[in-house]
Formats: C-alpha cells, structure tokens, sequence
C-alpha cells in the first residue's frame, strides 16, 4: 500500500514540478494552480474510493483529476490548449474532468461545486447505488453561503456524500483568521448533523485510514460525513512561482509542512528497487504527457461552436 | 457514472383537430409532469412547497402523493445550493423539475445556472449534458410589488447554453414542458401568474412543442404585435380594439425565447412594414430589444420598416393599483401604439374599454 | 412597564385584526402576512430598544413596523396603496419603512434585510455610535446561505447587531423539521462565535428581561448576539383567515399558543382602568388609521416615473 | 439614522487642455479611490483582496495602509452577505465601493443587487437613498475561461434603479469613478483587465465624468463603430485599418452604458447610415441590442441605414487560445464588417494584421 500511495503522491508532485518548470515557456496556456504541498489530500481519500465513486473539486485540481485516475496525458494536452485535451482544450487547468473515472468537473467559481457533489450524492441514492461522492474544497469555500445550505441539506436526506475541506489556511493571500470569526469549521459542520474530524497534518497515512473507515460508514448508509485536512500550499495561489517574498506568509510558517513532506515520507516508507521503479515510471509517464500535448492538434476553428448544446434526447421520454 | 434508464414511450404528435377537452394552463403543467413523471423514473420534481397544500397553484397538485417523497420533495429555503443541487442531478443523469414560485427568486440562484449550467456541457468540451428543467413564475396585480413581479428572461436568453421558453396557452404549456423535460439541456420555464388562469384546449396525449418554434396566431396585413408570456393574450386583445377600426394586425408568439424563431416574425415585419414587440419585462437590454436588433439587421435596408417596444415601465414595479396600471403595456395601450404606428404619427387613440376584452385580473390574498 | 408592554401588543393585535376584517372588502390592496400570535417577539424587544436604534425586519412587518413607533395611518395608508402611505403607496406591506424611528426596512425576499442590518452596523461601529441595529427573520431565513455569511461577518468584526429568529416554526406550510437537518438554530449560530440563547415559549417578560440584558453587552461593544424566540403564528400565511383546514399543521399545536396568548396575559397584568383606557385609545387610534387611509388620495399618475434615483447628490465630494 | 458628513471639496471641471500627466487605468483608479477617501471620511473600500500584495492589480494599492483596517478591508468568501453589508452601510450613509476581482463573481450577489439595490429607494417612496459603488473586472486571454471572462454588464442595464458604467480611457476611468463615488445611487462600475493595461493623460484634481454622456472619440463620415469597454481600442484601431483603404470611422466610445446617452450615436449614424455596435459581451439581449433598438425606434422611416452588431460568439469562452481568438470581436474583423457595411455586401476582407495596431496582450499566469 505504501508503494501505491506513493507512486499517487510522486506522479502528482512530477507532474507539477515539470508543469512549474516548462511554465515560462508559454507553452501552457492557462493559469495554474499547483496542489504542491497539498497532494496527500487527493491522494489520501482517493484511495480508498472506487472507481465508480465520482468527485468534484476546484480550480487546483490537477492533484483530485490525478488521483482519482484521470488520465495524465488528457490533463497536459488540456493546459497546452490542445484538441486531445480532456475538455477538447475547452477547459483549461480550472476545469478538469473525467467522467468515465468519476472525475465529475472542478470548477473556477469558489464553492460552486459542493452542491453539485451534493445532487450528485442524491441520484446515486436515488436508484440505491452503492457507491458515494466526495466534494473537495478549500477553507475560503466554507465561508460562501452555498457551503451550510448544501450541508443542511446533506444531513436532511442523509446522502452518502464525503466533504472533504483542504484547509491551507488561505484564500489568495489571507489568512483564515482574517476572514472567519472562529478558525473551527468542523463545529460549523456538526452544528448540521453531520459528523466532523479534523486531520491536524497533512498526514497521508492517517487519513487513508480514515477515510477507508469513514466511507465504509457512508456505504452502510448513515449519511454524510466531513473531513477538515490541515495542509500548505507550498507555491504561490496561481503561477508556477513560490511568494514568500510577497510577505502575507512566512518561510518559517511553511517550514513544518515542508519538512513533514508526504512524498519524502512515503518514499521512505518504500523499498529502494520499487521506489527506483515507481520514480522511473512515473518521470516516464510525466515526459510522456508532455510529449502527447505538444505533438496534438489544437482544435480547429469548427470546434468554437461544438457543445454549447447536447443535440440529440438521451432517453426517449415522449 | 449512472446510465439513462430509457422508457418505452414513443413520441407523438398531437391530434390538434380533435382537440375538444379544455384545461387549465394550470392544469396542463401538472399533467406534463405527471406524463413525464410516470414514463421516465428519472424525471424527479421539487422546489421550495411543490408538495404542500397549495402545490404551486396546483401545477404539483397530487405528484407527492402519486411519486413519493423521493422523487417529489419540498426544499429548504436555499435556491442558490439547490440549483447547485439540481445540477449534480442532471449530471448523475436525473432529469430534475425546479420549481420557483417566483421568477425573483431565480437572483439567489444565478451562479449557479450563469456559470454552471449554462456553461457545463462546453466548457467541459461535451463530456457532460445537464437535462434540467427550472420553472419560475412572474406575478402580477395585488401588490405584488417591487420583488415579487419581474420577469428576467431576458438574462437567461444573454448566456449561451440556456434555452428559455415561455408559453402562453395551455396547450403550448404542456408540450412545452415536455419538450423542456425532454430535452438534454438546461431549460429556463417561465410562467405567468395571469396565465395560469387561461383555459384551452389541450391534447391528453404525451407530445412536445419543441424549442425554436414561433407560432402565428392571429393573421393581418398591416402591423406584427409579438406577445411575450402575458402580453401575448394583451396583443390578440388589442388587435380586436384594432380591427373595429379597421387595422388588420398579425399576432405572434416567439413561445421559445431562446433559440428564438426569427424568421416568422421578420417575414411578417416584412409583409405589414410595422412592428410593435411587447414585452412582459423592461424593455431596455430585453427581449424586445434582441427582436428589434435582429429584425433591424435583416430588413434594414430591404424594407421600409417602424418599429415599436413596449414593456414594463422602466421604473420598479410599484404596489398601488393606480400606478401599477401604468405600469405595465395592455391591450388598450397596445392597440393605441399600433394605430400610431400605421398611421406614421401619434394620434393619442386609446379605444374605450371594452369589458369583453379585459384580461383576467388577479385578486389577493396572492 | 406592563401597561406600556399591554399598548404595544394590544395596537398590533387590533390592527391587525382590523386589517383581517375589512381585507374581503378589497380597499387593502395589498397582500398581508399577519403577525397575530407572535406580537411578543418585536414588542419585547423593542421596548428596550432606543429611538435612534435601527431595525430591519421581514415581508411580515406590521408588528416590526408599529413597535418601533411607525407610524400607524402611514402603514394603514401604505396598505391601501394612498401616497400618504410610508412608501407612498409604492411598497404595500410587505415593505414598510420609517427611517424617522429607526425602521430601515421590510424586504419580500427571504433572508435579505439580514446583511443590510449588519452593514448598517458596521456603520455605526465606524462611526463610533452607540447605537445597535436589530434584525428580525423567520426560521425559514436561517436556511439561507446569507444567515451563515452574515454570522461570520458580523461575528469577525464584532458588530453592534441583535439577531432576533423569530421561530413559528413554518415556513409558508412546511415545518422546520422537513427543512432543517437539525432544529438547533443556537447551535449553528454559536459555532460562528455568537452567543446565543432561545427563548422557548413567546414569552415577552422573559423577552424583554433578555433582550434588555444583551442589548446592553452589545452597546458595550461586546459583539453581536442571537435570539431565538420560539413563537406561533394564528393566521394563514397570507391572507386574512386562519388555516387549519389546509391540514398541514393541527389546532392541537396551536392550543398552548393561543392559550398563553401574550396579549392577554398582559392585560391580565394591568389594572382594569388603566388597561381599558388603553383599549379605548388603541381602537380609536386604529379606527382613526383606517379612516385616514380611506380618505387620503392615491399617487397621482406622476408618481410612477419619481425616486428611480436620487437625483441631487447629498454631499459634494468632489 | 445617521446624518451624510459634508466635506468641503469643491466640483472642478478638469482641464483638459492642460493634459500632460500620464497615468495608467490601474494608477487613475487609485487615484480616484484615494482622493474620494481623502475628501469624506464617509467612502469605505472593501472587496475581497483589496488589502492583500497584489491589491486589486494596484487599484487599491497603499490605500488600507493609509487609511486603516476600518475603512479598506478584505472580506470572507461571501459575495452575497458582503453586497448585502454594503447596501446596509449605504442605507446608514457611508459611501461604499465594493470590489469583485471578476465580474462573473457577481452572479453570487444578484439578489442583493437586483432585487434589493436596484429598488430601494423606489420601493420605499424616496425615503433612502443607496451611494453604493460595485467594481467589478472582465477577464479576458490566457486560458481566463467560462467562468472568468464574462461581460454581464446587459444584466444591470435591464434593471431600473441601477447605474452602469464602463470607462475605455484612464482619464475616464478616474472621473467615472468619482463621479460614480458622487452619486447617491448605486452604479455598477465596469472594468476590463486588458483596459488596466492602458495608459493617457490624467488631470491630477479631482473632477467627474457624469453619467449619461457618451463622447465621440474619432471623427468620420462614412461609418459609425460603437466600441464598448475593451472593444474600443479595438474599434479605433479599426478605424485605422479602414482608413488605410479610404473608408473613414466615426467611432463612439458611450462610457455610461446607463443611463445611456443615445443622441450622439442617434445623430452619427444619421450622418453616415452604416452602424456597427461592437459588445464586450454577448449580443442577445446586449447593449448592442438595446443601442440597435434605439437606433431602429428613432431612425427607421427617417434614414436608410444599415446596422450590425458584433460581440462575443454565441457560446461559453473556450481557454485554448485558437478558439478564444474567433470568440472576440478585434480590429480586424471589425474593419471588415465595416468594410462589409459600407459596401452593402460581403467582401471578405479582413486586412492584414498591423503589429503597431495589434491591442494589449495579456500573458498569464492570470
Ligand atoms: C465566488 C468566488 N469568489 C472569489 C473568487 C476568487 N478566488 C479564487 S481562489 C480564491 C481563494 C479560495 O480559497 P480556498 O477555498 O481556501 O482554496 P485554495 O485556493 O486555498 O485552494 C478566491 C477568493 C472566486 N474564484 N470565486
Ligand atoms: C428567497 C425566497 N425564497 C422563497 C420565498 C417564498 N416565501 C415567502 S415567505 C416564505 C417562508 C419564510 O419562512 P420564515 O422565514 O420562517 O418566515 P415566516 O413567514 O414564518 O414569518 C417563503 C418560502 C421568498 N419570499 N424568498
Ligand atoms: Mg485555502
Ligand atoms: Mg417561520
């Protein structure tokens, strides 16, 4: 299991470590938000989902798209703008998707997608699937109303949905302190009825283990359940640059979590051979993708009116 | 990751010639649900009261009980994450019903079909379609004021992705709705409170009016009056006010705001040379302005042409009866501003109020 | 003080039963949410409230209205649609205002006068006044994602604001309990920092004791503070009659309501002479409203185009 | 209850013959927003980020220092409460500017602006007056997408009780702004991300560009462009493509998009019978539409005119940048829909890129 969470946080971190360093190039043409720090988040939970269990997330998405399986090559073609991409270069960074892994959108509008997560969660119920929804979102999203709406709601039909709020402490450049009158959001969250725990560090392992604990809970049907994941974000908001030099945060403050690195963590935890095996294989995979979005097409000018409506009914209602 | 179930039931067209039962547009709105409900156990309806007492004016009447709490429930007062909520439906493959009792409403909800609904099924390169249906209605009369009035389709027909359709008779209601229902896209339903009155006749068959399909309904030679929701009833009135004076004017109704059905209306705007859109919403950046711009860049040039809007006035709908009166265009108005426009100048006519042709008037409490 | 609480609630009463009694005769054009049964809620608390103190309150705003010392004839009068009205005729009931004591306004859209109360307290905070503002909803209003936003908001910059929950326990005919996951208002209120207390029986001694109590640590700039009072509403929705034919709720809930009616248990508190000539006056008063609003004239045709803008600006910047 | 503070600056009129400062949009705003702050203790800024380094792009840069946490805050994530907060602050005499780094933000706060900003003091008979001042910015270029790029500016100008304005130039963008912070009415402040870019002549006093006055920003006789926002730099590098081959623009710059001043673009399009509006946004139910309706009330039986509209393509913004580049209008496609106008028929023509004309590019990452 070690080998496995760990080729999940390496392959994250070596994507975005090459899309940081091929960034000046222009070649990517798009914003990006990078998740390094944060991997263990996506990582974590993910692997203890199915491949039929479906998630939403945010503009810093790469790490959840990655993590759930989506596929490398069809996310850099997406930031390279290019036709192969997996929103035909419609997208961008800030909008992955992949529904045949149940990577169900991320969205650039803070808290959008909680409540789609939340519908989601209903039809799965709805025809009695077995299977569950996770909402990732940071801790500037739990300050939007649509946050406690789509909670109450959660909790009143017992939905077998996870939240999952990746809390770096900041929205852009501010603190959480600044922005929420108490920093506890998971009080905020049992105040719905809704079980709350809080992983204080970044802790990879940890939360694997509860997560795996708490979607089996899911399952079984006793509604949704909400997890507050400690973490730090290592770059700046957007852009492929660090910004401690800005001011609003410290080097010192970053220290810990820098040090506590759940990739060096994991890498350690794997026998050298694999390890070895794990880094070539994904280094592969990664120049790979890069190789595929360069070599593709961008979409010719016929796509500009492609999909601004599905044409035909799915199902024959009449 | 959850697959369309694919009922049995085929498409119809209506038997427009055997169309003797009358309902209500009230009415036909809960039989389209209850057809569409009953043949696709994906479509599922709810919105703040569908399955109280009142059942929005009775167009849920009976589905709670018929479909059960699952598929037919009352919300939270929370339209901004249940919009949110009915498009995690749609993408789970669900066809959710939203019901508004108030288009006003819709103002909480914006993010989520501006930049959610409208834009999912592009921006995800097509990936994803969102079968969504949202209803709201537009009030009128009684006080009901500054937010309890507005109709803003004029917003949802601006953002690429979103279809709007406002029908105006019972039968348009009910094949619109299913069309709506039906179709794989996000459709804004507008009603009308006054609307939700009028009697017709209404097939008891399943069948669709389906989107980008003006209709003519009343033929003239010497002005096109376009009715938008209730000005639509106002336009067919004013063109008696119209006819007793000897002015033929040709009625029609876009029905499907967006896509809209240009063509009709520019070809009639060809044929009578005089154009009055009337609007159920400010005039300014609405509905009738897109008309008028549309037929301004197809006509101009080729036909000598007068064009007219009308619309609410461009003030906040205010309570008092005296002024809510001026407030919104009615057939009286209607048939003045046509007869000015024939004649090529103002002539102050109003025609003398003919109780035969008022509208229904709404009564409170609401 | 009882005789003043027994003149609060016996005006609202009394005008509100006036205004169900002629509202078949159509000259009320105007639909009206009638606040009997919970006159205690904005009796109570603004009786310890001062002039220059702000409330904002709810499509339900007659007791709000009249107890903050709104004008009688220019409600009945607004009611009727007349330009003697407190909107000129251009609001109805549904939004009352009377800026003159301090009512800044009554909104038909659910959950919306919560954050202007809070902006017009944060106003007062920078203006360093020792004023409070007041804002009143319904339970219904807790539902919306503006309830949480403003908390958090109010809470971060510990402003000068009351929130009063008027709990009847619907929302047109749906009970909190299909709506809400749990009917712990406080509790979610607290989880933003907010102190909070229910008041469980519409009882307006108790009500003013604790609202005396906290408005005072809030004029000493203790931050804000919520109020839960739990209270019932008599009559349908909107309209003039009572509805326990719809079926959606019994007579049997109401019974305790109506037999701990607040109006009455004051008059029983104050001594026949004084409580009979107050009964007298207050009729008079109603019955001199009514007459005022018959006789006033309605807007004239002008009116319509008027107070889209202020046209003159108030101060000059520049 | 509180009474406005009257500070004792006095209305200049800037002098523009003495116009030799330059300044950036970015500057010009935050010189604006300083010197209104400066003059009445009452003009508060708050937005999200409008404290943090990167301050609004510099608009609100130096500003909290200068005048502290209670008068220039960053908010929480709550676009709703916080529009509700500013309409709160409004009603008790402060004068509010409420910044969105992103006008598609504002669909969160629609409620607040529409049904309780816009109707204020209408609803309440005059009794309240709301000085409130929205800045919101349109993206556009690198990879800015559906949901970062929009110009829903047609939304507010629907709405009566509203002002809208959307400054080209960083001379208007200060007097615009000052005159937005003047007046007692909320006006909705449109800014373009590509337009911050820009730089011309500043007066250093204070001094308004009121509302309702467009201004004609070059001369000509054989075509009429309307450019709005980013459009009109791009509508006067047009003119110089047309100009090349013997066509001469006229070109408008309206700069309050309401109320909207539609005399001079009335009287222009007199003058040279071809019209082209060319949107910052989506042409349905735009302010395209609505000028082309004005246009088509006014002129039609008076002049033979030909009109167009340009705007955004009719779908979501795609981010791959071969696709944003057909999604906006340009001064290319402009000139040759000019060229097209004035020749009364399809020409094909789109002159050869000019790099001295080519506008502002934006490079990521945002
Ligand atoms: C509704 C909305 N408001 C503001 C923004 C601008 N914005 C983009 S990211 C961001 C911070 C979000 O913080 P958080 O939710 O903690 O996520 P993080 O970026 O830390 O992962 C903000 C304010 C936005 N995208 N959407
Ligand atoms: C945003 C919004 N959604 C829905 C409505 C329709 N509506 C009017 S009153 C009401 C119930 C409100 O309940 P509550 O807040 O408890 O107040 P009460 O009427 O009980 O005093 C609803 C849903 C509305 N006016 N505004
Ligand atoms: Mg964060
Ligand atoms: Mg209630």
């Amino acid at each position: 299991m070690y080998a496995s969470l760990y080729r999940a946080l390496y392959r994250i971190r070596r994507l975005e470590e090459e899309t940081a360093r091929i960034y000046p190039t222009d070649r990517i043409k798009s914003p990006v938000h990078l998740s390094i720090g944060q991997e263990a988040v996506a990582v974590g939970v993910c692997a203890t989902l199915q491949p039929q269990d479906v998630v939403f997330g945010t503009y810093r998405g790469h790490a959840l798209y990655l993590a759930k399986g989506g596929s490398m090559k069809a996310m850099v073609a997406e930031m390279f703008g290019k036709v192969t991409g997996c929103a035909r270069g419609k997208g961008g960074s800030m909008h992955l998707i992949a529904p045949e892994v149940g990577v169900m959108g991320t969205s650039a509008v803070v808290g959008t997608t909680i409540p789609n997560a939340v519908g989601y969660a209903y039809a799965l119920r709805y025809r009695e699937s077995d299977s569950l929804v996770v909402s990732f979102f940071g801790d500037g999203a739990t300050e939007e109303g649509v946050f406690a709406e789509s909670l109450n709601f959660a909790a009143l039909k017992q939905l077998p949905i996870l939240f999952v709020c990746e809390n770096n402490q900041y929205a852009i450049h501010t603190h959480q302190a600044r922005r929420q009158a108490t920093t506890d959001i998971c009080a905020r969250v049992t105040a719905h009825g809704i079980p709350a725990e809080r992983i204080t560090n970044n802790d990879v392992l940890r939360l694997f283990e509860r997560s795996q604990a708490i979607t089996r809970e899911i399952r079984a049907g006793h509604g949704p359940r909400f997890l507050e994941v400690m973490t730090y974000r290592w770059f700046e908001h957007v852009g492929p640059n660090k910004d401690f030099q800005l001011g609003y945060r410290s080097l010192e403050e970053a220290q810990p979590w820098i040090e506590s690195d759940q990739v060096v963590r994991l890498a350690n935890l794997v026998d050298r051979p694999v390890r070895e095996q794990i880094e070539r294989e994904v280094t592969e995979e990664v120049l790979d993708a890069f190789r595929f979005a360069e070599a593709s097409p961008f979409p010719n000018a016929t796509e500009l009116d492609a999909d601004v409506f599905k044409e035909e009914a799915a199902c024959s209602l009449i | 990751m959850l697959t369309h179930l694919t009922p049995g039931i085929q498409q119809e067209t209506p038997r427009t010639e055997t169309l003797t039962r009358e309902l209500s547009y009230v009415e036909a709105l809960r039989e389209a649900t209850d057809q569409a409900m009953e043949a696709d156990p994906s479509v599922i309806l709810f919105g703040l009261d569908v399955d109280d007492p009142k059942a929005i004016q009775g167009t849920t009447r009976g589905l709670a009980e018929k479909y059960g709490p699952a598929r037919v429930f009352g919300t939270p007062l929370s339209e901004d994450a249940m919009t949110g909520t009915a498009i995690g439906m749609a993408l789970a493959g669900l066809r959710p019903i939203h019901v508004h009792i108030r288009m006003d409403f819709l103002m909480l909800a914006m993010n989520q079909l501006v930049n959610v609904a409208a834009k999912s099924r592009y921006m995800y390169g097509g990936k994803v379609a969102l079968p969504l249906v949202i209803r709201s209605m537009i009030g009128k009369s009684w006080g009901q004021g500054a937010q309890h009035s507005q109709g803003l389709y004029s917003f949802f027909m601006h953002v690429p992705g979103l279809k709007v359709v406002a029908p105006t008779t019972p039968f348009d209601a009910k094949g619109c709705l299913l069309a709506a229902i039906h179709d794989d896209n996000p459709v804004m339903f507008v009603e009308h409170r006054i609307l939700h009155f009028h009697k017709g006749p209404v097939p008891t068959e399943s069948y669709t009016v389906q989107p980008g399909r003006s209709r003519i309904t009343a033929t003239g030679e010497d002005v096109t009056l376009v009715g938008i929701s209730a000005m639509q009833p106002e336009c067919l009135a004013a063109r008696h006010y119209l006819a007793a004076i000897g002015i033929h004017a040709e009625v029609i109704d876009p029905i499907w705001l967006s896509p809209l059905d240009i063509e009709p209306i520019v070809e009639s705007a060809e044929k009578t040379g005089r154009l009055v859109v009337v609007d159920n919403g400010w005039s300014n950046c609405g509905a009738g302005a897109e008309i008028l711009a549309q037929v301004a860049e197809r006509l101009m040039g080729i036909r000598d042409l007068r064009v007219r809007r009308m619309g609410f006035a461009p003030v906040t709908c205010p309570t008092t009866p005296v002024l809510e009166e001026l407030f919104y265009p009615n057939a009286r108005t209607i048939a003045g501003a046509a007869r000015d426009l024939v004649e090529g100048q103002p002539t102050g006519w109003i025609p003398e109020e003919n109780p035969a042709l008022r509208g229904i008037a709404f009564k409170g409490p609401f």
